[in-house]
């Protein structure tokens, strides 16, 4: 008699569906282990690297980001490179070049035979009309404008030859960073120039080592090898860019082998790599200093002050007393884990030709003792209740900020904080997003602020923001410089570096720079963070690093790493992501399928049970 | 009103995990209120942090260390001051807005009642987060910061519930009769309606608290909190920029993770258990 | 990019004016159809929007009709079941889930699932919604199922525990009416009578509830995306909000708040079909 | 001999509180031939309800039944859940009270009376929605009221489907719980005419309860009269209450002129006080305290139903035959 209830309307075809869907579900991701790996012909081999980086566009006129920025060196040739040893300028489309008597002209020779992807010749031509489009278009003059604000006139006399005349003198002729671009194909965008950002059509036209071929906003850049290359074929196939939005899914990735190369990583993540499988890890050298700024008050370009910066940060033995206080091993030691350098000149260690040190007797820090007497002999006497006084009998609190994103900074500001309490001085800080500290810092409103910049094999941008000039032309406006500071010594310096062509002078004119930022104590660098990365040994064989021995491999300021990278014993077609994606397909099915049997036979079992 | 008090601590007996809930409030509120006697300053210092950073449970850190090397048992401990401060106030904010709002409403009809229910809902559909974020990036960071966005974000549904419930008290019949005898709109809301409303209002209390807490976690993670002051939130959200997930520092991201867990359980246990004894018709629904 | 270039771009975009002043702006432009332009990515914010739309709908939708569904079963058995073992496990399963931090529970699926803790192997990505270079319609499949995974657990983890609470109580409201005592009478199997006569009645107040609690939904799939690069419109809040990109926190603020109510609005429109006394009366 | 349509012996049951065991029925014995009415009647709360329920063993979880509930020669009580849901409906029918509530308020009534027929019987949709119009019919409802939901309907529609569900599957017996109890009195006569016009014309057996006197009166054969969970008189309608034998259906029918009183309604007006709360029930006979002719024998002896007259028996020490001591 079981039978009859059977008959009920719509009991039969509850379950069915589900089967359904089951079996069409277990038909999709069963069928990939035949077809898994299609077309044995020559697999592609490809090198994937984490990042976390944003694109803000790929056009190589308006990206400013670390990431497209990093692109654009792999796809557009840039007129000269830096060498992989040391840094040092060599031939990229430019094959030679002299500056006349007078410095004002520089005459580039362009190499031939080099040929955009879509095979069209590069000529000299290109160079002049990208060059004279950021010259004279303002949207054009974006993202590297600044190379050329100088700059007369270009031409290119004949396909090989190309012309610069200059205002002023400029040392930096060998170091324009600008991605030049196909005539050709950006002639229609000119109209454009200022939001057309170059993701319409793939691949995209370029002469780099690789072609840019697919692009997935916050999901993967993908770059094919250029065959065509003049200094040679990359060694893989295939470059990938894979976006993560956070830091430990790339360490992740790289160790189940999703993505072959990680960098920037945090010291945890560092050791947490070492001795796993098939890693190798990399600790370089920094690019980076960071710095704590104290604010000198800040004015305008024709000395009107603005802002309220704290007075007593004029007077130099405060500033001092400040820096005495704060223990930077300790900060390299704790914040970095270790992997760090003790902050000293400007310039990082890794850019040897300029690194400058401080004499002995000069250096600063861990001395809390003398930090309070230098404050006693300001006159910010301790009160009874350990809190100093200004010399007007006002507290003495200083406004401390930093920026949420930038890791390092909350901890430093733990640190900073209790040093500063240590001597009596009351820190109030502020770890808070990017646009408030900018906007207080453009203000002028804070007393000490965490900073922290990327520097050029040629350090000109990073020494021409410390300078009168780059302060704001009226009271909180926005200004190309970083924290107020005007001292006419390092501005007769800098001009003199800038017109200085011979290397060795000029470098000794930016130490004499260094050593003047660091007796003004505005700008005081506080450790130069070590470069962690790390990539899959397996699947990268070798690649070079810039510069050597203790450089870096990604963010390089040539192509060198992914361009020279060779593929290891386990280097084929995303064969590693496309095993895995099946076999968790795989078990995603027998889950499903598991759990529908199980619902099944417990109907059976249950259809007798009381109800 | 004691026998009433009585009866009702009877009932809340009988509900097996709000007991448990609040006894492992009361364990909570009391290391919280107690850790100055365990944790020192010294204890929480960056400069002073008594081990090496990010070290594994041993006799000494029972519970390892974090990134500064402060005793993670230490840090877990003193984060339940601000979390569960940050949860407390928030919740007194908006259930504080909320019941007024309601009671409002309730009492007067017409287009106040119609303007504030409209302003309810608009803000009961809003996505929370989204929201407190905004309110967050947009203001001050800090702590205050944070009450405040949580505080005028998580209003509307008690503001609801005390309104639907106010309907029905004054339609009472000794409401009816005070309003009768000529009692003014604010002696009927205080004298009347009020004081039948606070048990409500309690059990809505408690179970508004969970949701605070975890929106202090949640908006710490999204870096919108004080990164200088230990809570759950910021010890995670400190975790996760050192890269300690990564590093399998399993020590430093459960503690925090697991506290917040804990208390929003309990809280919520408690919330359920009181809303079942003020309201028997719930009953079984525990 | 430093501070001082942030600000000279955010004074491009006027963004450096007082916010009451930007609102105005805003709101001005908001009247012609214009949502601005991302500052942080110079792109209209619309199209931005427009751009991340798919992924999410496509791990918010899987995740939300799963946590339904989950949610709603159980519900129903719970309540059915009341007081027994399967009810209190089920309750306090679904109670403990819904105190979890999501970001928290996402990193901790991660390390479990993604990377592998002891014997359990890293089967799943640890992120993303695709992998580059994957080709043929059932490599992809399998890819994009194997990505979608740990968010959507994550996701229907923390928000099944909603949907069984509201169907629970919402079917024990029903429990004791005497229509289903008659279908009981009829002969049908107790779980016919729970699925044909008691969930339908039932649903109305649920799904009236479930509609109203979307604004957690969006919640969690800010943080579901942020925690596993899921590249949707939760990942482009979250990049917004680190800035912040104002124009595009707005912008997107609007859409969330728009398509929240929008759903409230279908929810309206829904109920008559739920429930016939509601489409007379 | 071929076995009675229903016979009920010593049935009891229990419902589990939280303050323990509560006895709703404490022995029922009770039979009823094929195409027999047979009456219940008695104030609320005697366990007429519970009896009703437990006939197709629909009791809520937490009550336990013991005894025997015989249809046809099988027990409810023990038989397995397959075969019971094949007897539900097919063979015996409920009608509830209050049809307000005993309609799923989502669905159609038409697809509510065709679905115990497509569960219990091998038809065609087509020929099954046939039937119901025919059903709907033959209780005076148009045949586009299956399409009505049932809150577009009137009390006494509803109860009109009711019959119709009940009636659906051919049944032997059906099972009427007040089905009268919330109507007015016009349609009440309506209704009941129309389940005695039924009943009768295709011979099924029914149990109609109901604390209305002159509803059993007018339909039944015979009535049991319940107190406390016992039946405490039973015989042929007309005669018991012409002549009650015992007291309580005495007092029963002296309360009952009272028509239309709600305040008096199933509670027998000569009685100075409530029925005893069945979880402290007096020793000896459960109407005592009540009884106006009780004797001090009545502490110690709960007296089992004895002969009282041609067909009838009760439960009263007064009729206690001489042969027993």
């Amino acid at each position: 008699m079981e039978g009859t209830g059977h008959i009920a309307e719509g009991r039969p075809t509850s379950r069915l569906p589900a089967l359904a869907i089951a079996l069409l579900l277990a038909a999709f991701l069963l069928a990939p282990a035949p077809f898994g790996k299609p077309a044995a012909a020559a697999p592609k081999k490809v090198l994937t690297v984490a990042t976390n980086g944003s694109v803000d566009s790929l056009s190589p006129f308006l990206a400013q980001r670390v990431l497209p920025t990093e692109v654009h060196r792999l796809v557009y040739d840039f007129l000269t490179n830096y060498d992989p040893k040391d840094d040092h300028a060599v031939p990229a489309m430019a094959t030679s070049w002299s500056p006349s008597p007078d410095k004002l002209t520089w005459t580039y020779a362009i190499r031939s035979g080099m040929k955009w992807s879509d095979g069209v010749p590069v000529t000299a031509r290109d160079i002049a009309w990208t060059y004279n489009l950021m010259m004279t278009n303002k949207d054009a003059a974006t993202a590297n404008g600044n190379f050329v604000a100088n700059f007369k006139s270009v031409t290119a006399p004949d396909d090989s030859t190309l012309v610069v005349v200059l205002g002023k003198p400029q040392a930096t002729m060998l170091a324009l960073d600008i991605p030049v671009a196909p005539q050709h194909v950006w002639e229609s965008h000119v109209s454009d120039i200022g939001t057309f950002s170059n993701d319409a059509t793939f691949p995209i036209v370029g002469d780099g080592p690789f072609i840019l071929s697919a692009y997935r906003k916050d999901q993967y850049i993908q770059l094919d090898a250029n065959p065509g290359y003049w200094r040679g074929r990359p060694k893989f196939d295939q470059l990938i860019f894979k976006h993560y939005a956070n830091q430990d899914a790339e360490v992740q990735a790289l160790k189940k082998g999703e993505v072959d190369f990680a960098g920037d990583l945090t010291p945890a993540q560092f050791n947490s790599l070492k001795g796993a499988a098939n890693i190798t890890l990399n600790n370089g050298d920094g690019k980076r200093f960071y710095a704590l700024a104290i604010n000198p008050g800040a004015t305008t370009t024709n000395g009107k002050p603005f802002g309220d910066g704290n007075p007593a940060l004029k007077d130099p033995l405060v500033r001092q007393a400040i820096m005495e206080a704060i223990d930077k091993p300790a900060l390299v030691n704790k914040t970095l884990g270790g992997f760090g350098v003790v902050g000293q000149g400007y310039i990082p260690p890794i850019f040897s030709t300029y690194t400058w040190s401080p004499p002995a007797t000069e250096t600063v820090g861990s001395d809390p003792a003398k930090a309070s007497q230098l404050l006693d002999q300001a006159g910010y006497r301790k009160g009874p209740d350990g809190r100093r006084t200004t010399p007007d009998g006002k507290p003495f609190t200083l406004r401390l900020y930093g920026e949420t994103q930038r890791a390092e900074d909350a901890q430093n500001a733990t640190f900073v904080k209790e040093w500063l309490d240590a001597i009596g001085i009351n820190v109030s800080a502020s770890i808070v997003d990017q646009a408030t500290v900018g906007d207080n810092e453009t203000a002028g409103n804070y007393d000490l602020a965490f900073d922290s910049w990327l520097v050029n094999p040629d350090p000109d941008f990073v020494l021409s923001i410390q300078t009168c000039g780059a302060r704001p032309a009226t009271a909180g406006g926005s200004f190309p410089g970083d924290n107020f500071v005007c001292d006419s010594t390092y501005d007769q310096l800098y001009a003199a570096q800038i017109s200085e062509y011979d290397a060795a002078a000029r470098a000794g004119l930016i130490k004499r720079m260094e050593a003047q930022l660091f007796t003004d104590r505005y700008v005081n660098v506080l450790y130069y963070p070590n470069t962690l990365e790390a990539y899959r040994n397996d699947v990268i064989g070798s690649m070079q690093m810039q510069p050597q021995p203790n450089g870096i491999y990604d963010g390089q300021d040539g192509y060198w790493s992914w361009w020279s990278a060779t593929p290891g014993a386990a280097a084929s077609s995303s064969s590693h992501v496309g095993a895995w994606a099946v076999v968790a397909g795989v078990a995603v099915v027998a889950v499903v399928l598991a759990a529908v049997v199980l619902l099944v036979v417990r109907r059976r079992s249950t259809a007798q049970e009381r109800e | 009103m004691s026998g009433s008090l009585a009866r009702s601590l009877r009932e809340y007996r009988n509900h097996r995990a709000g007991v448990v809930g609040l006894a492992a409030l009361l364990l909570f509120v009391a290391l919280a209120v107690g850790a100055p006697l365990f944790v020192t300053a010294r204890d929480l210092s960056a400069v002073y942090a008594p081990g090496a950073p990010r070290q594994p449970p041993s006799s000494h850190f029972l519970l390892g260390t974090d990134a500064y090397g402060r005793s993670m048992l230490a840090v877990t401990l003193w984060g339940a001051r601000i979390s569960l401060a940050v949860g407390l106030l928030a919740t007194m904010m908006s259930v504080g807005i909320g019941s007024l709002t309601g009671i409002v409403a309730g009492h007067f009809r017409g287009w106040v009642s119609t303007l504030l229910m409209r302003v309810t809902d608009w803000f009961l559909v809003l996505p929370t987060l989204v929201l407190a974020a905004a309110l967050a990036s947009v203001m001050h960071r800090g702590i205050v910061t944070v009450i405040i966005a949580i505080g005028l974000t998580a209003w509307p549904g008690t503001a609801r519930l005390v309104r639907a419930q106010t309907l029905t008290l004054e339609a009472r019949p000794y409401v009816e009769r005070a309003k009768a005898l000529g009692a003014g709109d604010w002696h009927v809301m205080r004298r009347h309606v009020l004081p039948n409303l606070t048990p409500l209002i309690l059990a809505q209390t408690t179970l508004s608290v969970s949701a605070a807490i975890l929106m202090e976690a949640t908006l710490a993670f999204l870096g919108l909190s004080d990164p200088t002051k230990v809570s759950w939130g910021t010890t995670l959200q400190l975790a996760q920029q050192v890269g300690a997930v990564s590093a399998g520092d399993w020590w430093i991201l459960l503690p925090p993770g697991l506290a917040i867990v804990a208390v929003a359980l309990a809280f919520t246990l408690c919330g359920r258990a009181l809303e079942a004894t003020l309201n028997p018709r719930l009953e079984g629904k525990g | 990019m430093s501070a001082a270039q942030l600000a000279e771009l955010r004074h491009t975009f006027a963004l450096d004016k007082p916010v009451v002043v930007q609102f105005g702006d805003y709101l001005l432009r908001l009247a012609h159809g214009d949502l601005g332009v991302s500052f942080q990515y110079r792109t209209p914010v619309l199209r931005l929007i427009l751009e991340h739309l798919g992924a999410t709908v496509y791990l918010v939708g899987t995740a939300t009709l799963l946590a339904a569904a989950l949610g709603l079963w159980l519900g129903a058995r719970t309540a059915w079941r009341r007081g027994g073992a399967a009810d209190r496990a089920n309750t306090a399963i679904a109670l403990t889930l819904w105190s979890v931090p999501t970001f928290w529970l996402g990193l901790i699926l991660i390390v479990v699932f993604a990377v592998g803790v002891g014997p359990i192997p890293g089967l799943f990505p640890t992120g993303g919604i695709s992998a580059p270079g994957v080709t043929g319609i059932f490599p992809v499949v399998a890819d994009r199922l194997a990505h979608l995974v740990l968010p959507c657990l994550t996701l229907v983890a923390v928000l099944y525990a909603q949907y069984l609470l509201i169907m629970r109580s919402s079917l024990l409201d029903e429990m004791g009416e005497d229509y289903l005592t008659t279908a009981r009478a009829k002969g049908l199997r107790d779980t016919e009578v729970l699925r044909r006569h008691a969930v339908p009645n039932a649903l109305l107040p649920t799904v009236t509830l479930v509609f109203l609690q979307l604004g957690t939904v969006v919640s969690g799939a800010v943080l579901v995306e942020a925690v596993f690069s899921w590249p949707g419109l939760g990942s482009l809040f979250y990049q917004a909000l680190t800035v912040p990109d104002l124009p595009l926190l707005q912008g997107l603020f609007l859409f969330f708040s728009a398509s929240v109510i929008v759903m409230n609005l279908l929810a309206e429109l829904l109920c008559p079909l739920l429930d016939p006394r509601v489409r007379t009366g | 001999m071929t076995p009675a349509l229903l016979e009920i012996a010593d049935l009891r049951v229990t419902y589990r509180s939280a303050s323990g065991e509560v006895p709703a029925l404490r022995g029922i014995d009770l039979t009823i031939e094929a195409g027999q009415k047979v009456g219940i009647a008695g104030e609320s709360g005697c366990g007429k309800s519970t009896l009703a329920l437990s006939l197709l063993r629909l009791l809520p979880r937490g009550a336990r039944a013991t005894g025997r509930i015989c249809f046809e020669g099988e027990d409810i009580l023990t038989m397995g859940w397959g075969r019971l849901r094949a007897v539900r409906w097919s063979e015996a029918s409920i009608v509830f009270q209050g049809a307000m509530h005993s309609l799923n308020p989502v669905r159609q009534v038409g697809s509510q009376v065709l679905e115990p027929i497509l569960l219990h019987e091998e038809v065609e949709q087509a020929e099954a929605r046939a039937r119901v119009s025919r059903l709907f019919e033959d209780v005076g409802l148009a045949a586009s009221t299956a399409h009505a939901y049932p809150h577009q309907l009137s009390g006494g529609q509803r109860q009109r489907v009711m019959i119709a569900m009940a009636l659906a599957c051919s049944p032997r017996l059906v099972v009427a719980d007040e089905p009268t109890s919330a109507l007015d009195v016009m349609v009440q006569a309506q209704i009941l005419r129309l389940v005695d016009r039924l009943v009768t014309g295709q011979g099924i057996g029914l149990v109609l309860i109901s604390h209305d006197l002159s509803v059993l009166t007018s339909t039944c054969d015979r009535v049991a009269v319940m107190y406390a969970g016992r039946i405490v008189e039973e015989g042929p309608a007309a005669e018991v209450f012409a002549a009650p034998r015992h007291p309580y259906t005495a007092a029963l029918v002296a309360a009952y002129p009272r028509i239309g009183d709600e305040t008096a309604r199933g509670k027998p007006g000569g009685l100075a006080g409530d029925p005893p709360d069945p979880q402290r029930l007096p020793a000896g006979c459960s109407f005592r305290p009540l009884c106006p002719v009780a004797v001090a024998e009545c502490e110690r002896l709960d007296p089992p139903l004895w002969p009282a007259g041609a067909g009838r028996q009760a439960a009263c020490i007064h009729l206690r035959p001489s042969d027993v001591r």
